[in-house]
C-alpha cells in the first residue's frame, strides 16, 4: 500500500477554558494525524471533548477564554500561529466544518440561499448568477425539496434537520480538502442519512477529500470510517482501524460502549448494558487513568498514573494499563 | 381494561404561509391517540411535520384547523387554572437544546425553573431535586452553577432532559431527546425514560430518527410522511411486518454498527429525489414508490385497518 | 513515578456514583465581584465616582466661602489660591457651586435612572411581552406622551405643583422613562420568539416571570446602557427646567446651570466653562465606562478569567 | 458679500464683487426675532418697528429727538395747540400713486377702529371724537377729528394739547397704509413683501421667513439724495454670540454686544454705549392680600429700608457691565425735557435712592419699619421676588437677594417662571415683588409716569395717590410746557418718595459697527437701529 | 402586511385625535394669554380674545378647532400676525428636514463605524477611543458644542461661516451639532448590542466559512445588531426633521424647532397644535416604520 500523505497532522494538542470555577481542561494532549483520503471516525462519551478538538483545528476558538497548546499542521504547514487573516484562506475552501448544532449555527437573519453563497463567492469568486445555480445544485444534492423556495427562507421556517441539511450544504459547497463533520445526520431520517453519506463519499472518491467524522451512531462510522479514534475525558484512549475497533477493541470504554448500541440486527430482546457511573468533571483533572474509576477491571495503578500508549497492531494504539505485561491477563470481553 | 385517552389529536391541520403566498401544510388531516402508560413513537422524514405536531400538542403554535384534546379538553382554549395544570403535567424536550435554554441562566435555575414556577420545592429541597434529575441524565452536580454555551452539544441535551423531569410531568413529548448523545449515554436515558414509564405511568410522544433506540421504549410507532401519517401500528408490528412501501424504505436503511455488514451493504437510496411539485390528491409518496400505479396519482388512499391496530394509508392494501 | 507489578492489582475504588467531593458555591456574586475587581479602568471609574461623591459632601467644607454669597468686586475672578475654581460673574465661588451643584445635579442623575429602570423596563417590557393589542395602546400612549411639548407639560406642572424638588421629580420622571421602554420593548419583540422564551411558557411561567427571569436580564445590556446615556440628558434638563422655574432654585447652583451661564463666557472667561464641563464629561465617562463594566460583567459568554490573570 | 465693505485686508479678492455689485452700498445687520408682521397698525414689537420706520413714512419723521417733515412737508399749529394742518409734499408710493390725505384719513380710520386690534388704537382718544369711535359707539369714523381738507392738506383735531404730538405722528402705528391694498390681503397684510405698499425711503423686497429680510431703496422717495444705501441686509439671528461672531466673520457690518463682549472690544475701542431709556425695578405688592407680609410690604420705610440695601453702582457696573447707570429716580437721562434732557433741567441726587447701598441708613428704616409694625426681625416672612426666566433678570434678582440678606437680613426666594406667566401673575395681582423694566414708545417724561397712575400698566397693585394722579391729568391736559415740565418733575418726586418701587438701573444698548458704516443712529426711543442715513464709506 | 399597515394607520388617527385634545386644553391651561405683554392695555387684550374666539367656552373653541381641522385649516398663527400655522409649517419645515437628514446621515455612518470600531476592538484602546468619542458627543450638550465649534471652526479658523443657510460648507457646522449626540447613542447602543451577540455560534459558522472580519461584521452581526438602532432612531429621526431649538439658535437657521419653543413661550395656541400635530404624526409614521423594519431586519419578528 502506497504510503499516504498527511493532510492533517495533530500534536499534543490541549485545550483548556479558563472558567471561575477552575482549568476545565477540556482536551488533554492528544495527537493523530488524516491523511489524504481518508475518513476518520471520532467517537465518544458525551461532553469528551470533539468538538473542541474540531474547533480548534479551524482555530475558532475564543482566544479570550480558551487556551490551546500543541501542534496542529495542515499539508505541511503549521497553523498553530496563523493569524485569522491567513486563516481566512483555509477555512471554508481547505478545511471546512458542518457544526453539531444546526439550530443556533445558521444566521436567523439570512435567507438561506445566502448563507450557502457566501463561501462560493469569497473562495471561487464566481459570479452571482453561477454561484445561485451551484447553491441550487448543492441544496438539491442534500436532499432538500424546492429548492427554489428554501433559497428564499429563513432559517427558522425550515425544519432540524433541514437545517442541518443546509450545514451540510454550506460545508461542501467549495469542495474542501478536509471535512470535519461535527454529528453531521443526528436530525436527519436514515434515508436521507443515506443519501447524505453517499454524498459525502462521492467527494471522498472523486475528490480524494478527508473526512473526519465526529459521530455518535457507530452505524455510521462502521459504513463511512477507516480509522476510528475513541475519546474519552479529553484524550484518545484507542485508535485504529474500523475492524480492529470494532471487531478487537482493548479498551474497557470501547469494548462498554459497543455493548451499549442497540442493533436492529439483534432482535427485540437484546439487554442494553449502560456504563455504570459518571464521566469525570474535567476541572483540575488529578494524574490517572480518567476512566478508572467506572472501569470494570481499574487497578491501583489506573488511579496513580496516567496509561501509557501501547501499540497492539499495526494501526491500533490504546492507552491502558492492562495492556503492560504485569497487567493480569483478563479473559477478553465476549464479542 | 378502558386505557384512559391523555391526548387525542383530532384532524390536526397546520399550514404555514410563505412568502410568495403558497401555503406550506406542515402538518395536514393528523389524527392519533395517546393513551395513558404508552410510549408513541413518532418517526418520519425530516422536514415532514413532526415537530410542527409536537409544538401544536403543547400550545406554542395555534392549530390550523382541528383540535388537541388533552384528557377530553381542548388544549387551546384552556383556561387560566387548566393551562397552569397542564403546563406541570405536560412538558416538552425541544430539538434544539442550545435555543432553547436561556444563556443567562445557570443550570440550575434554569432545571429548577419549573420547580420554582410552580413553587413545588424550595431551598435544599429544591436543590436535592434538581441534583437528583442532574444525576439521572448523567450530569456531574458540580456543572450546575455554569452557563449553557460552556457545555457540549450533549450536555445540553441532557440538561433540557433534565429540566423536563424535574417537575416529574405524567405527559411527555420528546422531540429528538437522545439525538447528540453517545451510546452508552443514550442507553442510561432511555433506560431511565422506561423505568418512569413502568412506575409512574408516563406518557410519551416519542419523535426521533434512531429507530433502532425507539424499538426498545416505543409502544406503538407512527411513520410519518410529508404532513400524513401514512402507517400506525403496535411496535412489533412495524418491525416485524411493515405495510408501506415507506416503513420498508426506512428500515432497510438504517445502518448497521458492523463494518463488514455495512461496507458490503446495498443501501437503497429513495428514487430521484428531484423535487417536482405535486398536484393535489393522490398519494403524498407516489413520487418515490416504486409501486406506484395510476390510482395512487388520483386518489389518496384512505387510513385501512389492516391488522388490529395497524393502520396504513396505501393503495396496496 | 515508578511502574511495580504490586500496582496491577485490582482497585477497589470503582462504581463511584457522583458524590462530588468538591464544594459547590454559588458564584454569581463571586463572578461578578472579580469582574469588577479585575477590570482596571472600571476601577478607576469607580474611584472616581466616589471621588465625586466624597466631592459633593465635603466639597464644600473644603474652603470659607459660600454658593450663594455674591461680591461684587471680586466678579470674574480666574482661579487662584483663594477661589481654586475662581468665581463667577456675581463674585461667587465656583469651587463651591459646583460641588453643591454636584449633589444636584447627581441627585436628578439617580432620580431618572431609577424611574427609567423601574417604569420605562417594565411598560417596555410589557409591551413588548404582550403584543398585539396590548402593545399597540402601550406605545400609541407613549406616541402621545413624548409628543406633547415638554416645555407644556414642565409649565402645567410648575402652575399646579409650584417649584420645589416634587415637581422637579415629577418632571424629569414624566418623559424620562419613554425612550427607554421603546429601547426594551424592541429587544424584547426580538427576543420574545426565541425557543428558550417558549420551553418557560410551556413550563407554565407567567408573563411577569417570563419578564423578570428572561427577557429583563437578556435585556439588561440596553437597559445600562440608556440608563448612561440618558443621565447628561436628565442632568442638562435640569438646567432648562430651573429656568422654567421648576428645578432648584436661585442661588443654589447645579452643573446644567453652570454650563448654561458659562458657556457665555467662553470668550473671556473660559474656565467658567472649562471646570464644569471637564467635570461633568468625566463624571459622565465614568458612568459609562462603569456601565460598560457592568455589562461586561452580566455577560455569560464573556469570559475574562484569562485578562483576569 | 458686498464689495464696499469688505476690510483692506481683503481686497484684492474682493475686486471681481465689487464688479459684480456695481459699487452697490449694502448694510448688513441682525435683528434678534423675526418681525410678527409689517403692518404699521400691527405691528408693535421692536423688530417690527425698525423695518416699518425704514419702509413707511408717517407725517413727520423723527430723528435722534427732533421732528422733521416727512409725508407733510408742513404744518400749521393752531394757538390752542388743538389743531394741526399738515401740508403734505407730492410723494409716492412704491406703486407709483401718489400718497394722498385720504391715505391718512382711512390709515387713522383702520387704527382707531378697534376691530383692527391695534395696540395702540387707544390713540384715538387724543382726538376730537375720537375716544367714542374707539370705544364703539359710534362707528362714524366723520365724528373723528381727523379730515383730509384736500388731496394734499390734512386737519387733525385734538381733545387736549399733546406737546409730543409731532413725535407722535413720526410714530410707527401713524404710518400710512393703503385701502385697496388692506381691502385686497386683509389679514395678511404686511406678511410678505408684496402683501403690502411703501412709502418710505426703503421698499422691502424680500422676505424669508425666520432667516432674513432685504430692503432696497425706493427710488421714488421725495428725499431720495440723503438716502445713501442700496441695500439693507436683515438677517434674523437669535443668539447674541452668533451675531458677533458673524460681526467678527464679516458677515454683518453692525452687532449689538453683551456683556461678555464687551472686553474683547474695549482694546479697539471700538464698544459704542448707548443708554436707551429702559428703566429696570423691583416693584413691591403695597396692597398684599396675606397680613402678614402686607403689614412689611404695605410699610413705605420698609420698602425704603429695602431700598437703600441695594447697590446700584455694583449692579450697573459689575452684574451687568454693560455700560448701564444705576437708577435713582424714574425719568432716564436720554428723555427730553423743556429744552434740554428732561433730567439735567430736573436733577434728582441720592435723595430718594443711593447708588452705592447704605446699609446704616437702610438699617435704619428697617428699625423704623419694625418699630411701626410692631413685629420683630425675626417674625418676618420670606418674600418672593417674580423674575422672568431670562438670564440677566434672574442674575440681577440673586445678586439683590444676596444684597438684602447680606444687609438687611431680609430673606427672599426667587420665582422664575416664563414671561407669559409673568405677565399673567402681574395681571392677577399675585406676587410679593416683581422684578420688571419698561422702555417708553416716545421721547417723554409722561409716558413714564403715565404707567404708574392708577389704570397705568405696572401699578397692578392698585397703589393710590391724589396728587399724582392730579398731576398726570394735568401734564396729559396742559398747553402750558413750563408748567408741565414742573407737574412731571413734582409727580415723579411724590413716586419716587412713595417707594412703589426701587429703580434699579437704567439700560444701555451696547454695539459696535464696523469703521465703513457711517452716519448709524441708535435712537433712544423709536427706532433702535436707525440706518435710514448710514453710508458706507471705504477709505 | 398590508392589513397591519392599514389598522396602524387607523389607530394613528385616534392617537393623534388624543393628542391633540390634549393639547389643546393643556395650552390653554397654561397660566396667562397670548396678547398681554405689559404695554399692550386690557381692553385691546380682551378685543383680541374676542377676535380669535379665545373668549368662547372651552368646548366651543373645541369643536371650531375640529371642524377646521378637518378642512385641513390650523388657522392663523397668534404671534405672527397674518401668516397660518400652515405657511409657517411648510415655510420652515424643508430647512430643518435638510438639516436634519444631514445630520442623521452623518450620525447613522458615523456613529455604526464607531459602534463596529469599538465592538470589534472590545476593551482594546480603539474600543476606548471610540467610546470617549461618543461620550463626549452625549455628555456635551448642543448649547455648548455649538458654541464651542462656531467659536473655533467659524472664528478662529474661519474654516465654515458662523451662522445662516445658505451654502454646502454652511450646512457643516450645524449638522455635526445636531448629529454628534445621536451618533454617540448610536455608536454606545451598536457596541452593546454587537457584543451582545459576539459569541452567537452563526458567527462562527461565518468564521468557518472563510468569510473576512468585515464581511461577518457588516452582513452577519450588524443586522442582528441593529434593532436597538433602528428603535432609537425612530423617535431621533422625527426629532431631528423637525428641527432643534437650540442649533436653530446658535447657527441662525430659519427652521422649525425655534417654533416649538418659542410658540409655547408666546402661548401661539394654534402654532404649537399645529406643529404637535405636525410632530405626532411623523413620530407615529416613524414609529410605525420602526415596527416594520423590526420584520423585515429580523423575520422571526411577526407583526401583529
Ligand atoms: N466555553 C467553555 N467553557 C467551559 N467549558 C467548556 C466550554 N466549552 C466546552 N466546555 C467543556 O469541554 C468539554 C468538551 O466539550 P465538547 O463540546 O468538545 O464535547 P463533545 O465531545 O463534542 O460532546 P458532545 O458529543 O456532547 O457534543 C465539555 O465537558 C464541556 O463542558
Ligand atoms: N415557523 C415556520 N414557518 C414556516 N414554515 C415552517 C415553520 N416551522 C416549520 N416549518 C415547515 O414545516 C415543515 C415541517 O417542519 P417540522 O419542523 O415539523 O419538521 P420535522 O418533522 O420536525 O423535521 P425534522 O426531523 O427535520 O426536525 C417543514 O417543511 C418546515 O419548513
Ligand atoms: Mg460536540
Ligand atoms: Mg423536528
Amino acid at each position: 500500500m502506497m504510503r499516504k500523505e498527511k493532510l492533517l497532522e495533530i500534536n499534543n494538542l490541549e485545550v483548556s477554558f479558563l472558567t471561575d470555577f477552575g482549568k476545565v481542561n477540556a482536551v488533554r494532549g492528544i495527537s493523530f494525524n488524516v491523511s489524504t483520503g481518508e475518513t476518520l471516525g471520532i467517537v465518544g462519551e458525551s461532553g469528551c471533548g470533539k468538538s473542541v478538538t474540531a474547533l480548534s483545528i479551524l482555530k475558532l476558538l475564543e482566544p479570550s477564554s480558551a487556551e490551546i497548546e500543541g501542534k496542529i499542521a495542515y499539508n505541511q504547514m503549521n497553523i498553530t500561529n496563523f493569524t485569522d487573516s491567513e486563516m481566512e484562506k483555509i477555512r471554508g475552501a481547505e478545511i471546512s466544518m458542518v457544526f453539531q448544532d444546526p439550530m443556533s449555527s445558521l444566521n436567523p437573519t439570512m435567507k438561506i440561499g445566502h448563507q450557502l453563497f457566501d463561501t462560493l463567492i469569497k473562495h471561487e469568486k464566481s459570479s452571482r448568477k453561477e454561484a445561485k445555480k451551484t447553491v441550487l445544485k448543492m441544496l438539491e444534492s442534500v436532499g432538500i425539496n424546492d429548492v427554489e423556495t428554501v433559497f428564499n427562507k429563513y432559517p427558522h421556517e425550515l425544519s432540524g434537520g433541514m437545517q442541518q441539511r443546509i450545514m451540510i450544504g454550506i460545508a461542501l459547497i467549495c469542495k474542501p480538502k478536509l471535512l470535519i463533520a461535527d454529528e453531521p445526520t443526528t436530525s436527519l431520517d436514515v434515508t436521507i442519512q443515506a443519501q447524505l453519506l453517499s454524498l459525502m463519499k462521492d467527494l471522498k472518491n472523486k475528490l480524494n477529500t478527508s473526512i473526519i467524522l465526529i459521530t455518535h451512531d457507530l452505524g455510521v462510522v462502521a459504513n463511512m470510517a477507516d480509522r476510528i479514534l475513541v475519546m474519552y475525558a479529553g484524550k484518545i484512549v484507542e485508535s485504529g482501524t474500523v475492524e480492529d475497533i470494532f471487531y478487537h477493541p482493548k479498551h474497557p470504554y470501547t469494548v462498554a460502549l459497543l455493548g451499549a448500541i442497540p442493533r436492529m440486527d439483534l432482535g427485540f430482546n437484546q439487554k442494553l448494558l449502560e456504563i455504570k457511573g459518571y464521566p469525570p468533571d474535567l476541572i483540575d483533572m488529578k494524574p490517572g487513568c480518567a476512566f478508572a474509576k467506572r472501569c470494570m477491571y481499574s487497578m491501583v495503578i489506573c488511579d496513580e498514573a496516567e496509561p501509557l500508549v501501547f501499540e497492539c497492531g499495526d494501526e491500533h494504539f490504546v492507552s491502558c494499563w492492562l495492556q503492560h505485561e504485569y497487567s493480569p491477563k483478563i479473559e477478553k470481553y465476549n464479542s | 381494561m378502558v386505557k384512559e385517552k391523555v391526548i387525542e389529536v383530532v384532524k390536526l391541520k397546520k399550514y404555514f404561509k410563505e412568502r410568495n403566498k403558497n401555503v406550506l401544510k406542515a402538518v395536514d388531516d393528523i389524527s392519533f391517540t395517546l393513551y395513558e402508560g404508552e410510549v408513541l413513537g413518532l418517526i418520519g422524514e425530516s422536514g415532514c411535520g413532526k415537530s410542527t405536531i409536537a409544538r401544536t400538542i403543547v400550545g406554542y403554535y395555534k392549530p390550523t384547523e382541528g383540535k388537541v384534546l388533552y384528557k377530553g379538553q381542548n388544549i387551546h382554549q384552556f383556561n387560566k387554572k387548566q393551562l397552569k395544570n397542564y403546563t406541570k403535567e405536560a412538558q416538552m424536550i425541544f430539538q434544539d437544546p442550545s435555543n432553547s435554554l436561556d444563556p443567562r441562566m445557570r443550570i440550575v435555575d434554569i432545571v429548577g425553573e419549573g420547580i420554582d414556577i410552580h413553587r413545588i420545592a424550595s431551598g435544599d429541597e429544591r436543590l436535592d431535586r434538581i441534583y437528583k434529575v442532574l444525576n439521572d441524565v448523567g450530569l456531574n452536580r458540580s456543572l450546575i452553577y455554569r452557563f449553557p454555551h460552556e457545555f457540549s452539544g450533549g450536555q445540553k441535551q441532557r440538561i433540557s432532559i433534565a429540566r423536563a423531569l424535574a417537575l416529574e410531568p405524567r405527559f411527555l413529548i420528546c422531540d429528538e431527546p437522545i439525538s447528540a448523545l453517545d451510546v452508552s449515554i443514550r442507553v442510561q436515558i432511555v433506560n431511565l425514560l422506561k423505568r418512569l414509564q413502568k412506575n409512574y405511568k408516563l406518557t410519551y410522544l416519542f419523535i426521533t430518527h434512531d429507530l433502532s433506540t425507539l424499538k426498545y421504549i416505543a409502544n406503538r410507532v407512527a411513520i410519518m410522511y410529508r404532513g400524513s401519517i401514512l402507517e400506525i401500528a403496535t411496535t412489533e408490528d412495524i418491525y416485524r411486518n411493515p405495510l408501506h412501501p415507506y416503513t420498508k424504505v426506512l428500515l432497510s436503511s438504517i445502518p448497521i454498527p458492523d463494518p463488514d455488514v455495512e461496507k458490503n451493504r446495498y443501501i437503497e437510496i429513495l428514487g430521484n429525489r428531484k423535487f417536482q411539485k405535486m398536484s393535489e390528491g393522490g398519494c403524498k409518496f407516489r413520487g418515490l414508490c416504486k409501486y406506484s400505479k395510476k390510482i395512487c396519482f388520483e386518489i389518496e388512499p384512505c387510513f385501512n385497518e389492516i391488522d388490529s391496530n395497524h393502520f396504513v394509508r396505501c393503495h396496496l392494501y | 513515578m515508578n511502574v511495580t507489578k504490586e500496582k496491577f492489582r485490582p482497585s477497589t475504588d470503582i462504581y463511584e456514583s457522583i458524590e462530588e467531593t468538591r464544594t459547590i458555591e454559588d458564584i454569581s456574586i463571586k463572578h461578578i465581584k472579580s469582574m469588577i475587581l479585575s477590570n482596571k479602568i472600571m476601577m478607576i471609574s469607580i474611584i472616581i465616582l466616589i471621588t465625586y461623591i466624597v466631592m459633593a459632601i465635603v466639597g464644600p467644607f473644603l474652603i470659607p466661602y459660600d454658593y450663594k454669597t455674591t461680591d461684587l468686586s471680586n466678579v470674574n475672578k480666574w482661579p487662584n489660591s483663594e477661589h481654586w475654581f475662581g468665581t463667577d460673574e456675581l463674585g461667587r465661588d465656583l469651587w463651591q457651586r459646583t460641588w453643591v451643584g454636584a449633589r444636584v445635579s447627581i441627585f436628578i442623575g439617580i432620580i431618572s435612572g431609577l424611574i427609567q429602570t423601574i417604569v420605562g423596563a417594565f411598560v417596555g417590557g410589557m409591551s413588548g411581552l404582550l403584543g398585539g393589542k396590548v402593545d399597540n395602546i402601550i406605545m400609541r400612549c407613549l406616541d402621545i406622551i413624548s409628543a406633547i411639548p415638554y416645555t407644556i407639560i414642565t409649565i402645567l406642572i410648575m402652575v399646579v405643583m409650584g417649584s420645589g424638588i416634587i415637581s422637579l421629580i415629577i418632571a424629569i420622571s414624566i418623559t424620562s422613562w419613554i425612550d427607554m421602554a421603546r429601547l426594551v420593548r424592541g429587544q424584547i419583540i426580538q427576543l420574545k420568539n426565541l425557543e428558550y422564551i417558549m420551553s418557560a411558557k410551556l413550563m407554565g411561567a407567567s408573563n411577569l416571570w417570563i419578564l423578570f427571569k428572561h427577557l429583563l436580564p437578556n435585556c439588561i445590556w440596553i437597559i445600562i446602557i440608556q440608563l448612561t446615556i440618558s443621565i447628561p440628558e436628565a442632568i442638562f434638563s435640569e438646567a432648562y427646567l430651573s429656568f422654567l422655574g421648576i428645578g432648584i432654585k436661585p442661588p443654589m447652583a447645579s452643573w446644567g446651570l453652570l454650563a448654561n451661564l458659562g458657556i457665555k463666557h467662553i470668550r473671556t472667561h473660559p474656565y467658567q466653562l472649562v471646570i464644569p464641563g471637564i467635570l461633568i464629561s468625566v463624571f459622565i465617562l465614568a458612568m459609562n465606562i462603569l456601565g460598560d463594566g457592568f455589562r461586561d460583567a452580566f455577560d455569560p459568554t464573556l469570559n475574562t478569567v484569562k485578562d483576569r490573570k | 458679500t458686498t464689495g464696499t465693505t469688505k476690510s483692506s485686508t481683503e481686497e484684492s479678492t474682493s475686486n471681481e464683487q465689487v464688479a459684480e455689485q456695481g459699487n452697490k452700498k449694502v448694510f448688513r445687520y441682525a435683528e434678534e426675532a423675526e418681525p410678527t408682521i409689517l403692518d404699521p397698525h400691527k405691528s408693535f414689537n421692536p423688530i417690527s418697528l425698525d423695518i416699518t420706520y425704514a419702509v413707511y413714512e408717517g407725517l413727520t419723521r423723527v430723528y435722534d429727538g427732533e421732528v422733521l417733515p416727512g409725508m407733510a412737508e408742513s404744518w400749521d399749529v393752531s394757538e390752542d395747540g388743538l389743531t394741526y394742518t399738515f401740508h403734505l409734499r407730492d410723494a409716492k408710493w412704491s406703486d407709483g400713486e401718489p400718497v394722498t390725505a385720504e391715505d391718512f384719513t382711512y390709515s387713522f380710520e383702520r387704527l382707531f377702529n378697534p376691530d383692527t386690534l391695534s395696540d395702540y388704537g387707544n390713540f384715538a382718544v387724543y382726538f376730537e371724537g375720537g375716544e367714542d369711535y374707539w370705544e364703539g359707539k359710534t362707528t362714524d369714523f366723520s365724528t373723528v377729528g381727523v379730515k383730509a381738507l384736500d388731496d394734499k392738506t390734512l386737519e387733525c383735531k385734538l381733545v387736549v394739547p399733546k406737546k409730543y404730538f409731532l413725535n407722535l405722528m413720526g410714530f410707527g402705528a401713524f404710518h400710512p397704509v393703503r385701502q385697496d391694498y388692506i381691502e385686497k390681503y386683509g389679514e395678511s397684510y404686511g406678511s410678505d413683501p408684496e402683501k403690502a405698499v411703501y412709502n418710505g425711503p426703503f421698499i422691502l423686497k424680500e422676505w424669508k421667513h425666520e432667516e432674513s429680510l432685504l430692503e432696497v431703496k425706493n427710488d421714488d422717495y421725495w428725499d431720495k439724495d440723503n438716502i445713501h444705501l442700496d441695500e439693507v441686509q436683515i438677517s434674523i439671528v437669535n443668539n447674541p454670540a452668533t451675531r458677533v461672531n458673524m460681526y467678527e466673520t464679516d458677515e454683518l457690518d453692525f452687532t449689538q454686544l453683551t456683556k461678555t463682549d464687551i472686553p474683547s472690544y474695549e482694546k479697539g475701542s471700538k464698544v459704542n454705549i448707548q443708554p436707551n431709556s429702559s428703566i429696570y425695578w423691583l416693584q413691591y405688592q403695597v396692597n398684599h392680600k396675606d397680613p402678614k407680609k402686607a403689614a412689611f410690604l404695605g410699610n413705605k420705610n420698609f420698602r425704603k429700608a429695602l431700598g437703600w440695601a441695594i447697590d446700584r453702582r455694583a449692579i450697573a457696573d459689575s452684574v451687568l457691565a454693560d455700560g448701564s447707570l444705576p437708577a435713582t429716580r424714574l425719568v432716564p437721562a436720554t428723555i427730553q425735557g423743556l429744552n434740554k434732557k428732561h433730567a439735567e433741567e430736573y436733577s434728582i441726587g441720592e435723595e430718594y435712592f443711593p447708588t452705592t447701598a447704605n446699609i446704616e441708613k437702610a438699617n435704619e428704616y428697617l428699625d423704623l419699619a419694625l418699630q411701626e409694625i410692631g413685629k420683630k426681625k425675626e417674625e418676618m416672612p420670606t418674600f418672593e421676588i417674580l423674575v422672568d426666566d431670562s438670564e440677566s433678570a434672574r442674575l440681577i434678582t440673586e445678586a439683590i437677594q444676596d444684597m438684602f440678606d447680606k444687609n438687611l437680613g431680609v430673606k427672599m426666594e426667587i420665582k422664575a417662571v416664563t414671561s407669559s406667566q409673568k405677565w399673567d401673575e402681574m395681571g392677577n395681582n399675585n406676587f410679593d415683588i416683581m422684578y420688571a423694566g419698561f422702555g417708553p414708545d416716545f421721547n417723554d417724561p409722561v409716558n413714564y409716569l403715565d404707567t404708574w397712575t392708577l389704570d397705568g400698566g405696572y401699578n397692578v397693585m392698585g397703589w393710590e395717590n391724589k396728587e399724582y394722579e392730579e398731576l398726570v391729568r394735568f401734564i396729559n391736559t396742559t398747553n402750558d410746557n413750563q408748567a408741565r415740565a414742573d407737574a412731571i418733575d413734582k409727580a415723579e418726586k411724590i413716586f419716587l418718595d412713595e417707594v412703589v418701587f426701587n429703580p434699579i438701573f437704567f439700560g444701555t444698548a451696547v454695539y459696535t459697527q464696523k469703521d465703513t458704516v457711517k452716519g448709524l443712529l441708535r435712537d433712544s426711543t423709536g427706532m433702535d437701529i436707525n440706518y435710514i442715513y448710514v453710508d458706507i464709506v471705504n477709505e | 402586511m398590508k392589513r397591519y399597515i392599514i389598522k396602524r394607520l387607523l389607530t394613528s388617527v385616534v392617537t393623534i385625535w388624543v393628542l391633540i385634545t390634549l393639547v389643546f386644553f393643556m395650552v390653554r391651561l397654561i397660566p396667562g394669554d397670548p396678547f398681554t405683554n405689559g404695554k399692550i392695555k386690557p381692553e385691546i387684550v380682551e378685543n383680541m380674545m374676542e377676535y380669535y374666539g379665545l373668549n368662547k367656552p372651552l368646548l366651543e373653541q373645541y369643536k371650531v378647532f375640529v371642524l377646521n381641522l378637518l378642512k385641513g385649516d390650523l388657522g392663523y398663527s397668534l404671534n405672527y400676525i397674518g401668516r397660518t400655522v400652515n405657511q409657517i409649517i411648510i415655510d420652515s419645515f424643508p430647512v430643518s428636514a435638510d438639516l436634519g437628514i444631514r445630520a442623521l446621515i452623518f450620525a447613522i455612518i458615523g456613529g455604526i463605524l464607531l459602534g463596529v470600531i469599538a465592538a470589534i476592538n472590545h476593551n482594546k484602546i480603539w474600543d476606548n477611543i471610540s467610546v470617549t468619542i461618543a461620550i463626549v458627543g452625549i455628555s456635551v450638550p448642543s448649547f455648548i458644542l455649538g458654541a464651542l465649534i462656531q467659536y473655533i471652526f467659524a472664528l478662529k479658523f474661519r474654516w465654515f461661516p458662523a451662522a445662516q443657510w445658505n451654502s454646502f460648507s454652511s450646512t457643516i457646522l450645524p449638522s455635526f451639532t445636531l448629529g454628534i449626540a445621536t451618533l454617540g447613542m448610536i455608536t454606545r447602543i451598536l457596541r452593546s448590542s454587537m457584543i451582545e451577540i459576539h459569541n452567537k455560534n452563526y458567527l462562527i459558522v461565518a468564521k468557518s466559512k472563510g468569510l473576512s472580519k468585515k464581511h461577518i461584521l457588516f452582513k452577519y452581526e450588524l443586522r442582528n445588531a441593529i434593532i436597538p438602532v433602528i428603535t432609537l432612531l425612530g423617535p431621533t429621526t422625527a426629532m431631528l426633521l423637525t428641527g432643534s431649538f437650540v442649533v436653530e439658535q446658535i447657527f441662525a437657521i430659519p427652521g422649525l424647532g425655534r417654533h416649538f419653543v418659542l410658540s409655547i413661550q408666546n402661548l401661539d395656541y394654534s402654532l404649537t397644535l399645529g406643529l404637535t400635530i405636525f410632530y405626532g404624526t411623523i413620530l407615529i409614521l416613524m414609529n410605525l416604520i420602526v415596527d416594520i423594519l423590526y420584520a423585515i431586519v429580523d423575520p422571526r419578528i411577526r407583526l401583529e
